[in-house]
């Protein structure tokens, strides 16, 4: 049962042994001379403004608040579009149900303006 | 998989679902309306959740003594959770007649407010007929998480934020207990329906002594006794009482209480009524000392809400008696305490919502000094209230105490109803304290700000006639409330 | 007519109270006016009842009312029911007749918020009322708790300076009794309810007929007696009653001593013992203990007090000492001068409390050392107050006398003789206390500035005291009146409740109980 | 007797040898083509743009792919000292490596038969392939957010934010796109997808085989776009865009690093691909023989995204997610609900 | 050859959740503390897909359905809340509950 998962186990490890093979490897043969200048974040070339850890727009929280909940209904669908064929008109009724309610709240969000990107 | 249609679709019964589906529908086209609403009519909502509430009604009410059975087993609209829908319409019906003057007051009439209330209350309907864990559970978070939400409703006033992040993380965290309960006592019996575990555990008896069925209902119990504000689970209550919106307040402490008493008493008897040994003499304890620590606590409470908070864990104590009990009458005795437990507290709380000022909904004792030569008509009110709280005749919370009481005596627990009794003279005191700050107190506090708006004051006449009827004439009540039982 | 006459008596004032509530707030005299009209119908309406043979000839209730209230098949059914025997008879006439008195007694004493104090009287006298005719225990508890409410309002909006403290303090006293006694008619009700006896709702009239085993009777009377005992009351729970009585209005004092203490020791007559017949045999050497501390204490104490409120107050506990001492002697002499007794403590006590709220209103002080010397000033004051005194004293020819006469004959005559003898000596301490107290108000120089323009009763204070003055002496000279129709409902309760307690001795085995968890 | 499926039950050695082969080859060759994809890339567009592209490395710079990978070893490898040193290690990793285990499920040939058992040319045939694809396409966010926050840089911060909101956003748009498609197939593992698009279309025209690409059109181009923009290419590559944000979250990141970036780019690219290939267009399936039908698909949808690279201009943000949120998550709702009514109604 | 049965999967939930509870209790930031919950709630998805495969019945699958759908909704109002109480507070650290108190 689970030893279909076991080649991705092995691929994993062979994608890994790559990513950090090749780091280390350019760490260790690539030159060093470091310099404050160097070290310092590029901000093209201009001198430091502020710091980079400040608070970003909410917008993109909300984006990602509506991709959890909207990716959960998604979940939903797939065992569903599986047996669906079996379930027939039952299956799609209910399933239209669904997606209704979902219309709902995305007629919602739509209105609030959280799609909006000024 | 053609006949797992075919039953699928036998099973399917929206009589059985008919009051918790309209109400969402209206919750949801609610929604909608009103973000087409321009900004600022959010009152139009108020008065259409009203007409919501009062439709879902009618649909109850062609439940009443009509149960209907649908989903596999899943819901069961029988006369109980008839009859605590309807305590949970009420219950919604009140907060919301007061909500519309406070939003205003508050500055902050934001439409989503009503229909959030809605969904939590047909989350408590669910949880009411849900027979099977699935049902309830998903009952119990609609209502949890609408809750979590109009808690910190006032996002722009730090308290009620406060309040909201508090009760969300506890509530969050109890969720995680009633889980492992639910999976550990699937894994024994090998269901999730409430009827089918029963059967199981009366059919291989062998069961109820496996840890796992023990530490499942513990754990299942402490999720449900978490709503309740039971202590050791109380330490939520005051805080997000305090610092919710008063007419959110008023409706936690009957509403989804009510539901979760609902649930606990169908599992419990129903499906681990096996256990009773355990789990009585487990309430029983739980009951002394969450009545205990509430009457306790709140005689040092200075702020009103805050004050009713503890009030409120009291009566959860005083409830739970009725399930240890465990007979008839102490069960019916419940859903008649939940149903008056709703007109006296949310009538006490409308009275708050008037008396309080903008941005301080919270009154302090001192504050309300004088309050029955400036305002008489609500002291008046508040004392009915008080009164009823407190189990005087001929007030609602008497005779639901006596009812409880009764049962709890019959069934031979002289004791319990001793202590019970003596915490109720313990809370004799803080209530009266509010009368002598009323009455026998001057203050030079004009209650210039108090504004008599419509909704509330209908809600608080509402609720004095409630308190009144099921206290002088409770005999229909109570007939419905018996013929509730399952 | 006559068969409604309770519920008419009853619920009489709260339809007053409905339009006392309709009616302006402004006009003082005309809430007054009215409420008084109302406590005076009330006790036309009551009448009849004074003046029917048949409590001569039957002990049994009458004028009973019947009717289905609450009924939930095998839970639980309370009934509407009500009636009166020759017990219950003369304190129902003393409700409604000192409620009048009271009320007139009001006319200058209460100035702030008349509307709300008229209205609270009136509850009051319907939940009295109700309370002495209810013989569902259900519906007597209810009552009984009604009582509290208007009563914790008199003491605490109209009451003197430490007003808050004492009516708090009367509120949770009452309540944790009667609280306690909850559980205990419950558990009766049950006990009734699986022992298969035919019981009508909380009828106590069935109630009498069960058979309860000793061990639950113990409790259960417990419950009951310490219920009443706050009530009357008696020795180690009277703490509330000084307060109560010193701090509230002259009305509501009255109101409190003439009758809600009766409710106490009514409840001993009428559900306590007859109730748990073994129980109370058991615990009367207890009891009458404490009632005749109660009855020396409260005169040792009362001799002590300054203050002339406080002493009538603690006058009262020595006087209901008596009236328990009295009930405890378990025999007619004991029970009929019990009863007697507490009709007249509710006259001269009541009269004694105008008295002191008549000086009051006057001088606006109690402290006798104010006084002093004020026979002179004012001869019809000095005549009246020296008539309550006395019939306080128990002087023959006086109510007082008969009452205490009677109950000590009980004593003696019962196994409580020496319990008798002591309190014999309460009734002389009685004696100085109160001629002392007099004296030092009544003669004497009249030193007093204050005092020198006092004026002498006015004739509406006369007319309040002059009803009172008549049943002092009826009552001392010819008590038969009442006696003859007290004395069937008592025989025939202290008979049954002897057979109890005989047939208890012969069978000690009895149906099991509920059983504990 | 019949040929049964390999096992690791019924003959492990030779289950666990056949595993080796299959993912070091399939290992080799996607690097290949990695490393391959960005001389093409450039040569292709150059030749768009009339001009040549790399031609000193080797014959028509052949041998570019190898002299960048050398040069990028060599390169001083910058650790910025505000940054946060683990996470700015780790990110470019996270990147990577989903990248590369997603091919996992792709089958990308016909089932072998040795000694009697059944060896399908896939890796691992999961029964749930696809959620396994969205899975690690998934993955891959947490290391951009990652890197942008983690190199403590504003645009490398913004550039991160930016493109995990995207990514999410047409994430979620490319998963319902493609659920009408196994409405039709009735299962979830890819195996099964491509054997089934063997068949006559809709069972009945011979000559043309039952691509989902012929009944499910709008699915495909849903799909190819958003994925498109799933892995941040023109004209969805606003993340890195050199000229607003300084090549976003990988402004700070230089020598190996960078490049594990860019590997996970392409590879990316070539994932995408084959899943296209493998949904809509009959995978393995086709004239020649043994992987080279999914190589030549792929390589054609690598062509094609390079093209549009080169032609198309890249949109503005709020444009990306108007197009995200309010075209392509309503189109791909409305096609499950019309590809459901009509099964219905065809039953 | 080692075979995984139900109580491996049982044991590791009941570590998962016990590690959620832990976290709950102790753990300081809101943030974490939520994702402690998370964690307790994956514990007890895992054991109902076990349990579920263990007894061969759906129920236990269906329910993980429900309980991810409720934590994903759980997440959105708990974060936003945390949000509206950093406003005020300028910071989700639980000590920093102390407005209200009895």
């Amino acid at each position: 049962m689970l030893e279909v998962y076991l080649p991705i186990l092995v691929l994993i490890l062979c994608a890994i042994a790559l990513a950090l093979g090749s780091t280390v490897f350019s760490f260790l043969v690539g030159q060093k001379k470091p310099s404050a200048i160097k070290l310092a974040p590029y901000e093209c070339g201009m001198p430091l403004v502020g710091t980079a850890r400040q608070r970003f727009p909410v917008k993109f929280y909300i984006i990602a608040m509506l991709f959890i909940l909207f990716d959960i209904e998604a979940v939903f669908l797939y065992p569903w579009a599986v047996v669906f064929k079996q379930l027939g008109w039952f299956g799609f009724i209910e399933m239209g149900v669904f997606i209704a309610i979902l219309l709902v709240g995305y007629i919602y969000v739509w209105k609030k303006g959280a799609l909006e990107w000024e | 998989m053609e006949n797992l249609v075919q039953t699928a679709m036998q099973n399917v019964n929206f009589a059985a679902i008919m009051p918790s589906l309209v109400l969402s529908c209206c919750a949801m086209a609610l929604l909608l309306v009103n973000v087409f609403l321009p900004r600022g009519k959010s009152s139009l909502i108020c008065w259409l959740s009203l007409g919501a509430l009062v439709i879902t009604g009618f649909f109850c009410l062609g439940a009443w003594n009509d149960p209907r059975f649908g989903f596999a087993g899943h819901v069961a609209l029988d006369n109980f959770a008839t009859f605590f829908n309807f305590t949970f319409l009420i219950a919604a019906g009140l907060s919301i007649l007061m909500s519309d003057g406070f939003l205003k007051r508050e500055e902050f009439n934001v439409g989503e407010y009503y229909p959030l209330i809605l969904f939590t209350t047909a989350g408590a309907m669910w949880m009411a007929s849900g027979t099977d864990m699935m049902t309830i559970f998903l009952g119990l978070e609609v209502l949890s998480v609408s809750l979590y939400i109009l808690a910190g409703f006032l996002r722009n006033r730090v308290d009620s934020s406060e309040a909201g992040l508090k009760y969300f993380l506890l509530g969050a965290f109890s969720t995680g207990f009633l889980l492992y309960g639910i999976a550990l006592i699937y894994g024994v019996t090998g269901t999730t329906n409430v009827a089918d575990i029963g059967i199981y555990l009366s059919a291989n008896p062998a069961e109820l002594s496996n840890p796992l069925t023990v530490a499942g209902m513990l754990l299942l119990s402490t999720g449900f006794l978490f709503k309740i504000a039971v202590a050791p689970f109380h330490m939520w209550t005051p805080d997000v009482y305090q610092g919710a919106p008063t007419p959110i307040t008023a409706f936690m402490s009957a509403g989804p209480k009510a539901a979760a008493f609902a649930a606990l008493m169908r599992i419990l008897t129903l499906g681990l009524g096996g256990l009773q040994d355990e789990w009585t003499s487990l309430l029983w304890i739980l009951a002394v000392l969450t009545m205990t620590i509430g009457n306790v606590i709140a005689i040092y409470q200075t702020n009103l809400k805050r004050m009713l908070a503890y009030s409120s864990i009291a009566h959860a104590g005083y409830a739970l008696v009725g399930i240890v009990a465990a007979n008839e009458i102490g069960m019916s005795g419940i859903l008649f305490y939940m149903l008056a437990y709703t007109f006296m507290n949310l009538g006490a709380f409308a009275v708050l919502v008037l008396a309080g000022k903008k941005g301080e909904d919270n009154l302090t004792l001192e504050g309300f000094a004088g309050f029955g030569y400036k305002k008489p008509l609500l002291a008046v009110a508040m004392t009915i209230f008080l009164f009823s709280l407190m189990g005087v005749p001929p007030m609602a919370g008497f005779v639901g105490k006596f009812y409880i009481f009764s049962g709890a005596i019959k069934a031979g627990y002289i004791w319990l109803a001793v202590i019970a009794m003596l915490n109720s003279a313990v809370s004799l005191y803080y209530y009266l304290r509010v009368m002598v700050y009323m009455y026998f107190k001057e203050s030079g506090e004009d209650f210039g700000w108090v504004t008599m708006n419509v909704g509330a004051v209908v809600s608080i006449v509402l609720a004095i006639i409630g308190v009144l009827y099921l206290g002088i004439l409770p005999g229909g009540i109570m007939e419905m409330a018996k013929s509730a039982i399952f | 007519m006559t068969e409604h006459l309770l519920s008419l008596m009853t619920f009489f004032p709260i339809l007053g109270m409905l339009v006392v509530l309709a009616l302006p707030k402004g006009n003082g005299n005309l809430l007054k006016g009215f409420t008084l009209l109302i406590t005076i119908i009330t006790f036309f309406i009551s009448l009849p009842l004074a003046f029917d043979d048949v409590f001569k000839t039957s002990g049994a209730m009458h004028y009973t009312e019947f009717a289905q209230w609450i009924s939930i098949g095998d839970y639980f059914q309370m009934n509407y029911n009500v009636g009166v025997d020759g017990i219950s008879l003369w304190l129902v006439i003393l409700t409604t007749f000192i409620m009048p008195i009271a009320v007139l007694s009001t006319w200058h004493a209460v100035d702030k918020n008349i509307k709300g104090f008229m209205a609270l009287t009136l509850l009051l006298e319907t939940a009295m009322l109700g309370a002495f005719i209810s013989l569902d225990l259900f519906l007597f508890y209810v009552f009984w708790e009604l009582m509290l409410i208007p009563m914790y309002f008199m003491i605490g909006i109209w009451g003197g300076k430490n007003r808050i403290y004492a009516a708090v303090k009367f509120f949770i006293f009452t309540a944790v009794g009667s609280l306690l006694m909850l559980v205990a008619i419950i558990y009766v009700y049950y006990h009734a309810i699986q022992s298969g006896v035919e019981v009508a709702g909380f009828s106590i009239i069935d109630f009498y007929k069960l058979s309860i085993s000793p061990e639950a009777q113990t409790w259960l009377f417990l419950a009951f007696a310490f219920s009443f005992a706050i009530k009357v009351p008696m020795f180690p729970v009277h703490t509330w009653l000084p307060d109560a009585h010193t701090e509230a209005p002259t009305a509501g004092s009255v109101i409190l001593a003439a009758i809600m203490l009766k409710m106490g020791t009514y409840g001993y007559i009428r559900f306590a013992i007859p109730l748990f017949p073994e129980a109370t045999q058991q615990f009367i050497p207890f009891l009458s203990l404490l009632a005749v501390i109660g009855i020396i204490y409260g005169a040792l104490v009362a001799m002590m007090q300054d203050d002339v409120k406080k002493l009538v107050a603690y006058s009262s506990v020595s006087h209901l000492g008596f009236v328990m001492l009295g009930i405890f002697a378990m025999n007619t002499q004991g029970w009929s001068g019990g009863i007697i007794q507490m009709i007249n403590h509710g006259i001269s006590t009541g009269a004694l409390f105008l008295i002191v709220g008549f000086i009051y209103e006057r001088r606006h002080t109690r402290a006798i050392n104010e006084f002093g010397g004020l026979a002179k000033q004012m001869p019809v004051f000095a005549t009246i107050f020296m008539i309550m005194t006395l019939s306080s004293v128990g002087l023959p020819g006086t109510n007082g006398f008969v009452g205490e006469f009677l109950i000590l004959m009980g004593a003696y005559e019962s196994e409580l003789r020496w319990f008798g003898v002591f309190a014999t000596t309460g009734v002389i301490l009685a004696a100085v206390y109160m001629l002392w107290m007099f004296q030092r108000v009544m003669f004497g120089e009249l030193s007093n500035p204050a005092n020198q323009k006092l004026k002498d009763l006015s004739a509406r204070e006369v007319a309040l005291m002059l009803p009172l003055l008549l049943f002092v002496f009826w009552i001392g000279v010819y008590p038969n009146t009442f006696f003859d129709k007290m004395n069937p409902a008592v025989d025939q309760l202290i008979q049954q409740v002897k057979g109890k307690q005989q047939v208890a001795m012969v069978e000690n085995v009895i149906p099991g109980h509920l059983e504990l968890k | 007797m019949t040929p049964e499926l390999l096992s690791l039950s019924n003959n492990w050695p030779l289950f666990l040898g056949s595993m080796i082969v299959k993912i070091l080859a399939v290992f080799v060759v996607v690097i290949l083509m990695v490393a391959y994809a960005t001389w093409l890339e450039r040569k292709l567009i150059g030749h768009m743009q009339t001009r040549l592209g790399p031609m000193r490395t080797g014959w028509h710079g052949l041998l570019q792919p190898i002299a960048d990978g050398l040069k990028l070893f060599f390169k001083e490898d910058i650790i910025p000292s505000q940054a946060s040193k683990v996470p700015f290690i780790l990110a470019p990793m996270m990147i990577c490596i989903p990248a590369f285990i997603t091919m996992a499920v792709v089958p990308f040939g016909p089932d072998l038969v040795i000694n009697n058992f059944i060896i399908p040319q896939q890796i691992t045939d999961l029964n749930v392939g696809i959620l396994y694809v969205l899975a690690m396409a998934g993955l891959g966010i947490y290391g951009i957010v990652l890197a942008g926050w983690a190199s403590n840089n504003k645009f490398s911060l913004l550039g991160g934010i930016r493109s995990a909101a995207q990514m999410i956003s047409y994430e979620l748009a490319a998963a319902l796109s493609i659920i009408s498609v196994f409405m039709l197939s009735e299962t979830l593992s890819l195996r099964k997808i491509v054997e089934l698009q063997m068949e006559p279309l809709w069972g009945v025209i011979s000559f043309l085989p039952n691509w989902y690409v012929f009944s499910q059109p709008l699915a495909f181009v849903l799909f190819t776009v958003t994925s498109l923009a799933e892995i941040n290419r023109t004209p969805f590559d606003l993340p890195e865009c050199e000229s607003e944000l300084v090549s976003g979250f990988c402004t700070e990141y230089s020598s190996m690093k960078y490049a594990l970036f860019f590997m996970a780019e392409y590879a990316n690219m070539i994932v995408i691909s084959a899943l296209i290939a493998t949904l809509f267009l009959g995978g393995w399936s086709g004239p020649f023989p043994g992987f080279i039908n999914i190589l030549i698909k792929i390589v054609g949808f690598v062509m094609f995204f390079m093209w549009i690279r080169a032609t198309y201009p890249r949109v503005r943000y709020d444009q990306l997610m108007f197009m995200g949120w309010k075209v392509f998550l309503p189109l791909a709702l409305a096609n499950i609900v019309v590809t459901g009514l009509v099964v219905v109604l065809l039953q | 050859m080692f075979t995984v049965t139900v109580h491996h999967y049982l044991v590791v939930s009941a570590i998962l959740f016990s590690l959620g509870t832990i976290g709950v209790l102790t753990r300081r930031n809101a943030i974490v503390v939520f994702m402690c919950i998370e964690l307790m709630l994956n514990g007890v998805n895992l054991s109902f897909i076990a349990l579920s495969h263990f007894l061969g019945n759906m129920d236990g699958q269906v329910f993980v359905f429900f309980v991810m759908t409720v934590a994903a909704a759980e997440a959105a109002v708990g974060l936003a809340l945390m949000i509206a109480f950093f406003k005020h507070k300028e910071s989700i650290d639980v000590e920093d509950f102390n407005l209200l108190k009895w």
